[in-house]
């Protein structure tokens, strides 16, 4: 069996304590992000501050990349290694193209996401992923991560710093979570509905999550392809 | 890699470089020091640097690394112009793009380069500034500010920034901050370059030393 | 070597991090001419590359005629030096005349020596008294005393032993020991990151106190 | 049993150690990543604040109070461990009072730096307490900075705190000597905001505190430059009955009871004339 | 692990017009494992003066047993009961005493001043006092709640209103934290009275 | 396809490839330079992903911060994967039940109450997920896809034994490198049914009865209980979900649906989802 490699830990150095401080590669630039999918589109948002330890860096980052007309994918975490998961799939999407003459599904997106970032396994990529669109059957859908690419196809996600403050509230307000007054709890909201709770939710997150704010890139993802929006948040 | 090897540490390094944007250029600007420790040790080394007619890279932090990243660009233009003689040249953007690749390379080495990397450039009438740190992190903003810069000049920068701001505003704005780098960053001295890059190319001022004001001084007496 | 705070960590500076003690970097130096001593410091205050303070009074009266020049933790000298000023008051309402300053000095010895474990202070008492005329004592770390002719301290002392050992004379004329101090101090001031600012300089002699200041611009500017 | 107001309790130290060697990890306290300033001008002195506090990453509160009381013309800025600078500056505070109240003099800036110093100093930094402490007394207006360890510095114009950078930017680019007293506000305003604005510890309302001879005005939320820019809170509707639950119980308050005035045992229930009286005296 | 997930607790109180509601969940736990699903972490000190302690449970218990001792003392002595921020000023003050060695609690005090004005106050392990007007939260639970709390939140509820409110974001938040749940009680303190409700909720 | 090299040529070729001026003949096109691990180049690189990684069990305190030249605790586990689970199976005379929850935590938060924690292998087998979530998802994913190509180039279908055994040794060649699953494997092969448990160190048992995850001990109470070799399938069905419910309403790091699934010799199918809180009221009603 070829595939069961010997392991190669005889062969590597000695664990010989080394005393010298080791540089340590990551750094969390922070930043939350959301998915949200109604019966034919998909909500995703993300906010556009990059901070680096208690300070700024910039106020306008861009933390997203629409992969096709039907995927848009936001992230979080450090930034230098979401701009090279970022270029990874974009790669990998150009190539598809060209050998398939057809650009991904986006379940089909999803599973690459999930492999690429577990093919980082041994030196994760320290990002937090949502991914959403619609798929092939023209539903939408959202899929969320963690950092080393466990895949889950969910109806809401929220990842990056402020992860725990939003998705209680998506839980109540898109899940019908403990609610004794919605008896259709499989319902979806309308999109104009969907996009002002996405407004809502990181207007509140940015209030008490001091890593979220300046502004969020709003992304509606429908038949129509993708619509983008701005939208302003606290600048403290 | 033999983690002896590696630079582990930064030895020489560089304090702050600053950079604003203007109506028709960008201003940069940072201090002739290069500390080793907390010794000033070289009083005129420039860590501003023209790589074409139209991009400029100012670095802070080590600068034995700086100078591998300026020759690493600087062979990257030889190679392309040797290929694409007739083309553009490589735009202010790809020069950014490049070295953000090779700085997020060794980072994933674990032998990183210890810089916060300012590039400047102006061409096709536009104006790029945007900054690549030690995890090859990249972005683009108005105003950047590197090392201590970025705690005490990017309030003022950010403050004064503005759309339609003139060139002599900008100046004046630098200046200010400069200033305030020499009060308050232990590993500056008042010995300042500015360059300025605009439509027509590039130019890096001879090294000028700000005014500064110490009547505070006569507060402090006889306190503790 | 001193390591480099601003990048040898990941965080560059971490700001809430406020437990860090405040230092003085610090060059101190008192000289004794024909008839009284001169004393001078710098005024910078460090916490880390970050500068608490540029125009600290590192000269600090403990009685009329004697003077702390105060190195190490900001904190552990204040208070030593009230502490001393305070013995040295009752010290001097009970023998009804002006302490000496070999009195001054072995109180800090003493507070040195039995806290060394504790304490952060390198501390230079000089003065004049009826007694013996100008004395200098040097209490480094440790709480070591030692009568010197001329002493200096602090982190900047080490780029100062050459100059001093080539420069010093017995018996200077007030003017000669002016521009000794203050030339030194200079010195030390362009090439330390932890000293800067302006130098603060007194001349002790029977007469009394008299202090001056050099501000920060009137330095001067080795680096031309 | 116990006499808080002499010293601290260490009696839970050992317990404590103990759970942090099984691997327990610490919690993180309360800080106030702050920004405080101070500024010196022509007869007075002005403090400032922002007025967030935080825990960890989260704000705990957006709109605290970070300009304590000394006495009635001495006010101090703090910031480092929230706990920490309430307390010590409240203690200061009584034991100015408790002076003032022997020696019939208003208390003197001086005064109570020597005590903060001395209390501070004590501790070693333990208790982190970082303040910019003002006031105007006799001797005119008196502007000092203390750190945890017990520091000390004296300048016309001070910052403190995770965004004191900035604000010491904005200070050191525009502090002119001789200011009157409406630009000395505008300037501390101006760096507060540069704190509130470019560091993530420091956030919400400006606070500001004017002192003057015989005279202190106290701005609380002087500028509100961060308002909520969103909302849709009238879209979220719970009528009765979304939650389920599965036990009600209903107590009336007993003074409302029949019974218990029949029984006239002088209980003592009603608590209509209750005084705020504050005990906040360690 | 921090010692303060090893019981598990999530605590809210919020206030409405001439009422204030505090909430806290009942479990009591030993690190994962569930332990007791009626544990009480809401105390009433007096008519209008409740305390809820979230952290470790033998600290909870301890100082409750001291704030009652503290009160009773009190009324004793000036023949009234202690108002709300009375209170929560022994609560601080008794937890900086302890500033090098704290208890692993963090308290919220609650309840109406003699006008029936809302009084909220939360404290950090060692008595920083947090006095808000619209909500605090606490417990392993905190983000989560924070996050519900500052979107549902409205001011000035009737005390029904309340309740739902109060219930829906405790829910929302107990539900993404492992460590808290398996039961909750709601208390809605008004001028007149006192209503306490159990929560059906999930039970994982 | 994995590929051990540290000397990591990718890396070069990333270079190029992304900075904007890359020269045709440089371009990769094929997977394998993206579908490759990537081994952190540093003297030890199999504890980086561990010290990286959040996944210690969380009935189990951190290690203790030792001397003071350690890693900076902050460093330590800032990726928090996801984890967590109460999963069981076990053999009876009609074949195999395989029950689950559907939590995912990270740290002390629900990342998800609605995780597929059966993961099946092939129509025939079924895998199970405790541990890292993505540990399992992929390494299983891989499993099936193993366990295809076997039978396209053998056509014959993959005995359980030898699916455990590849899963097993893949495991093993990557012991120390801080991978953390515990599953079970389960099917129906010509020899009858089969349940394996396989973990990260490589381990590899055959049992009747297994059960994993943090909330094992809770389940084996009641499984061991009820536990009889002739049960009937609906008996066997209910005493793997009340084993699940009961793990769920103890252990705090398990929860939200519960899943069961039974095999037999025609494959596997899934017997029914139901909500872990319903559940909980419907046995409660029961008591009274």
């Amino acid at each position: 069996m070829q595939l069961i490699q010997q392991s190669k830990q005889e062969s590597l150095p000695k664990s010989k304590e080394i005393n010298q401080p080791q540089f340590f590669p990551y750094t969390n630039n922070q930043g939350s992000c959301l998915g949200i999918c109604g019966e034919k589109f998909a909500v995703l948002a993300t906010d556009t501050r990059m901070s680096m330890g208690y300070s700024i860096v910039t106020r306008n980052a861009t933390k997203y990349l629409k992969l096709t007309d039907k995927c848009v994918l936001v992230s979080s975490g450090m930034q230098a290694d979401i701009e090279t998961l970022h270029k990874i799939l974009k790669a990998r999407l150009t190539i598809y193209q060209n050998q398939h003459q057809k650009p991904m599904s986006t379940p089909a997106i999803s599973h690459l996401l999930s492999r690429t970032l577990y093919y980082r396994r041994f030196f994760p990529l320290y990002t937090f992923n949502v991914l959403g669109g619609i798929d092939e059957d023209g539903k939408g859908c959202v899929f969320s991560y963690d950092a080393i690419g466990t895949l889950e196809r969910v109806r809401y996600s929220a990842s990056g710093s402020g992860s725990a403050l939003i998705e209680p509230i998506l839980d109540n307000q898109v899940g019908f979570k403990n609610r004794g007054d919605i008896t259709d709890k499989t319902g979806f909201l309308e999109e104009d509905e969907v996009v002002e709770l996405a407004k809502d939710t990181l207007t509140s997150t940015c209030e008490r999550d001091i890593f979220t704010g300046d502004f969020v890139h709003i992304f509606v993802v429908n038949e129509n392809g993708v619509r983008e929006e701005k939208f302003e948040l606290r600048f403290d | 890699m033999d983690p002896t090897k590696k630079t582990l540490q930064p030895y020489v390094t560089g304090s702050s470089v600053l950079a604003i944007k203007y109506n028709e250029g960008i201003i940069v600007a940072a201090d002739t020091l290069g500390s080793y420790g907390s010794l000033a040790r070289f009083t005129d080394l420039q860590r501003m640097s023209k790589v074409t007619n139209h991009t400029l890279i100012g670095g802070s932090g080590d600068i034995s690394d700086l100078q591998q990243i300026q020759k690493t660009v600087e062979s990257l233009i030889l190679e392309n112009t040797g290929f694409k003689k007739d083309e553009e040249p490589l735009t202010p953007k790809e020069i950014q793009q490049y070295i953000s690749r090779v700085m997020y390379n060794r980072r994933s080495r674990f032998d990183p380069l210890w810089n916060h990397i300012i590039v400047a450039g102006y061409q096709n009438n536009e104006s790029f500034l945007g900054a690549v740190d030690i995890f090859g992190t990249f972005y683009e903003d108005n105003t950047i500010a590197s090392g201590f810069g970025a705690y005490f000049a990017q309030p003022l920068l950010r403050k004064g920034y503005k759309e339609d701001l003139t060139k002599d505003e900008a100046i004046d704005l630098i200046k200010t901050c400069l200033k305030v780098l020499f009060y308050r960053d232990a590993r500056t001295i008042n010995k300042f370059q500015i360059a300025e890059v605009s439509e027509g190319g590039i130019t890096i001022s001879d090294p000028f030393e700000l005014e500064t004001h110490w009547e505070i001084a006569d507060w402090q007496e006889g306190h503790l | 070597m001193e390591t480099v705070e601003l990048y040898n960590s990941q965080e560059q500076i971490v700001l809430d991090d406020l437990s860090e003690p405040v230092k003085t970097g610090t060059t101190i130096m008192a000289v004794q001419y024909k008839g009284g001593i001169v004393i001078g410091a710098d005024s910078r205050t460090t916490s880390g590359a970050l500068i608490v303070n540029r125009v600290t009074d590192k000269l600090t009266p403990v009685a009329d005629k004697i003077f702390s020049l105060r190195s190490g933790s900001a904190a552990d000298t204040q208070e030593i030096a009230a502490i001393v000023r305070y013995y040295l008051n009752i010290l001097s309402t009970e023998q009804g005349k002006p302490p000496t300053v070999k009195m001054a000095a072995n109180l800090f010895r003493q507070f040195c020596y039995v806290y060394k474990n504790y304490l952060l202070a390198s501390i230079i008492c000089a003065g004049y008294d009826e007694t013996d005329g100008p004395s200098i004592y040097s209490i480094p770390l440790g709480g070591a005393i030692i009568k010197q002719p001329y002493a200096i301290g602090g982190s900047g002392s080490t780029y100062l032993y050459g100059y001093c050992d080539a420069n010093f004379k017995e018996d200077m004329t007030k003017e000669e020991c002016v521009s000794f101090v203050t030339n030194a101090v200079g010195l030390a001031i362009a090439r330390d990151g932890s000293s800067g600012g302006i130098i603060r300089y007194a001349i002790i002699d029977s007469d009394g106190v008299e202090r001056h200041t050099i501000y920060g611009d009137q330095v001067k500017n080795y680096f031309k | 049993m116990e006499n808080y107001e002499q010293s601290f309790n260490y009696e839970n130290c050992l317990r404590n150690e103990e759970l942090t060697k099984q691997g327990y990890e610490k919690k993180k306290q309360r800080k106030t990543g702050t920004t405080i300033a101070g500024i010196i001008f022509k007869d007075g002195v002005v403090l400032g604040a922002d007025t967030r506090a935080t825990e960890g990453y989260i704000v705990a509160d957006g709109n605290c109070e970070k300009i304590h009381r000394i006495s009635d013309y001495i006010y101090c800025c703090g910031a480092g461990t929230s706990a920490d600078t309430e307390n010590t500056t409240a203690l200061i505070s009584s034991k100015l009072e408790l002076m003032r109240l022997t020696t019939g003099r208003e208390p003197r800036v001086q005064n109570a730096l020597t005590l903060l110093k001395q209390y501070l100093y004590h501790y070693h930094g333990y208790v982190s307490a970082a303040l910019v402490l003002g006031g105007v007394d006799f001797k005119g207006p008196h502007l000092h900075m203390i750190h945890p360890h017990g520091s000390t510095s004296t300048l016309p114009f001070l910052t403190m705190g995770s965004g004191s950078l900035a604000a010491m930017a904005v200070f050191e680019a525009e502090y002119k000597t001789d200011l009157d007293e409406e630009s000395a506000k505008n300037l501390v305003h101006k760096a507060i905001t540069a704190g509130i604005f470019n560091d993530l510890g420091s956030g919400g309302n400006v606070d500001l505190c004017v002192m003057k001879f015989q005279n202190t005005q106290f701005f609380r939320n002087f500028d509100k430059p961060n308002k909520r820019k969103f909302s849709r809170i009238n879209a979220y509707r719970f009528p009765k009955g979304t939650t389920q639950f599965l036990e009600e119980k209903v107590t009336l308050l007993r003074k409302n009871l029949v019974i218990e005035n029949l029984d006239k045992n002088n209980n003592n229930n009603d608590n209509d004339n209750n005084d705020n009286n504050d005990n906040n005296d360690l | 692990m921090s010692i303060y997930e090893y019981n598990g607790s999530a605590l809210i109180a919020m206030a409405g017009k001439e009422c204030v509601a505090i909430a806290s969940d009942t479990r009591f736990g030993v690190r994962n494992q569930t332990v007791w699903r009626e544990a009480q972490k809401i105390f009433q000190i007096n008519n209008k003066t409740f305390l809820g302690l979230g952290g470790l449970n033998t600290d909870i218990w301890t100082l409750k047993e001291t704030f009652r001792f503290h009160h009773n003392l009190y009324a004793l002595r000036e023949e009234r009961d202690m108002s709300p921020k009375v209170f929560a000023n022994l609560v601080s003050h008794v937890l900086y005493s302890h500033r090098f060695g704290p208890y692993f609690v963090s308290p919220i005090v609650c309840g109406l001043d003699d006008d029936n004005v809302p009084f909220l106050c939360g404290t950090d392990e060692i008595g920083a006092q947090e006095i808000t007007h619209d909500f605090i939260a606490t417990g392993t639970a905190v983000e989560s709640l924070m996050g519900v709390c500052e979107t549902f939140y409205k001011e000035n509820l009737e005390p029904e209103d309340l309740f739902e409110t109060i219930s829906q974001c405790l829910l929302a938040g107990v539900d993404r934290d492992c460590l808290s749940g398996w039961g909750a009680v709601v208390h809605v303190l008004t001028k007149d009275g006192i209503t306490t409700r159990k929560l059906k909720m999930r039970q994982d | 396809m994995i590929n051990f090299d540290l000397l990591d040529n990718s890396e070069y070729l990333n270079d190029q490839l992304f900075s904007n001026n890359f020269l045709p003949n440089q371009f990769i096109t094929e997977q394998e330079n993206f579908e490759n691990f990537k081994i952190p180049n540093i003297p030890t690189p199999y504890q980086f992903s561990k010290k990286i990684i959040d996944l210690s069990k969380q009935t189990e305190l951190k290690e203790k911060p030792q001397e003071k030249n350690e890693e900076k605790s902050e460093e330590k586990g800032i990726v928090k994967a996801y984890k967590g689970t109460t999963t069981l199976a076990f053999v009876f005379a009609k074949g195999i039940v395989v029950a689950v929850d559907s939590r995912a935590s990270s740290g002390q938060y629900i990342a998800s109450q609605t995780v597929q924690k059966v993961i099946p292998i092939n129509k025939y087998i079924l895998g199970t997920m405790a541990g890292g979530a993505a540990d399992c998802q992929f390494w299983q994913r891989h499993l099936g896809r193993l366990t295809n190509l076997y039978e396209l180039t053998n056509r014959e279908r993959m005995s359980v034994s030898s699916a455990s055994k590849l899963l097993a040794n893949m495991l093993y060649s990557y012991r120390n490198y801080g991978l953390s699953l515990g599953t079970m494997v389960s099917g129906y092969d010509n020899k009858g049914p089969h349940l394996y448990y396989v973990d990260n160190d490589g381990t590899r048992l055959k049992n009747n009865l297994f059960s994993v995850g943090s909330g094992s001990p809770f389940a084996y109470g009641v499984l061991d209980d009820g536990y009889k070799w002739d049960l009937e399938v609906e008996e066997a069905c209910e005493l793997g979900r009340r084993a699940i419910y009961h793990a769920t309403h103890r252990d705090a790091y398990s929860g939200g649906m519960v899943n069961v699934y039974y095999i037999n010799q025609d494959g596997w199918t899934k017997i029914s989802t139901e909500d872990s809180n319903d559940l909980h009221w419907k046995y409660q009603n029961e008591k009274l």
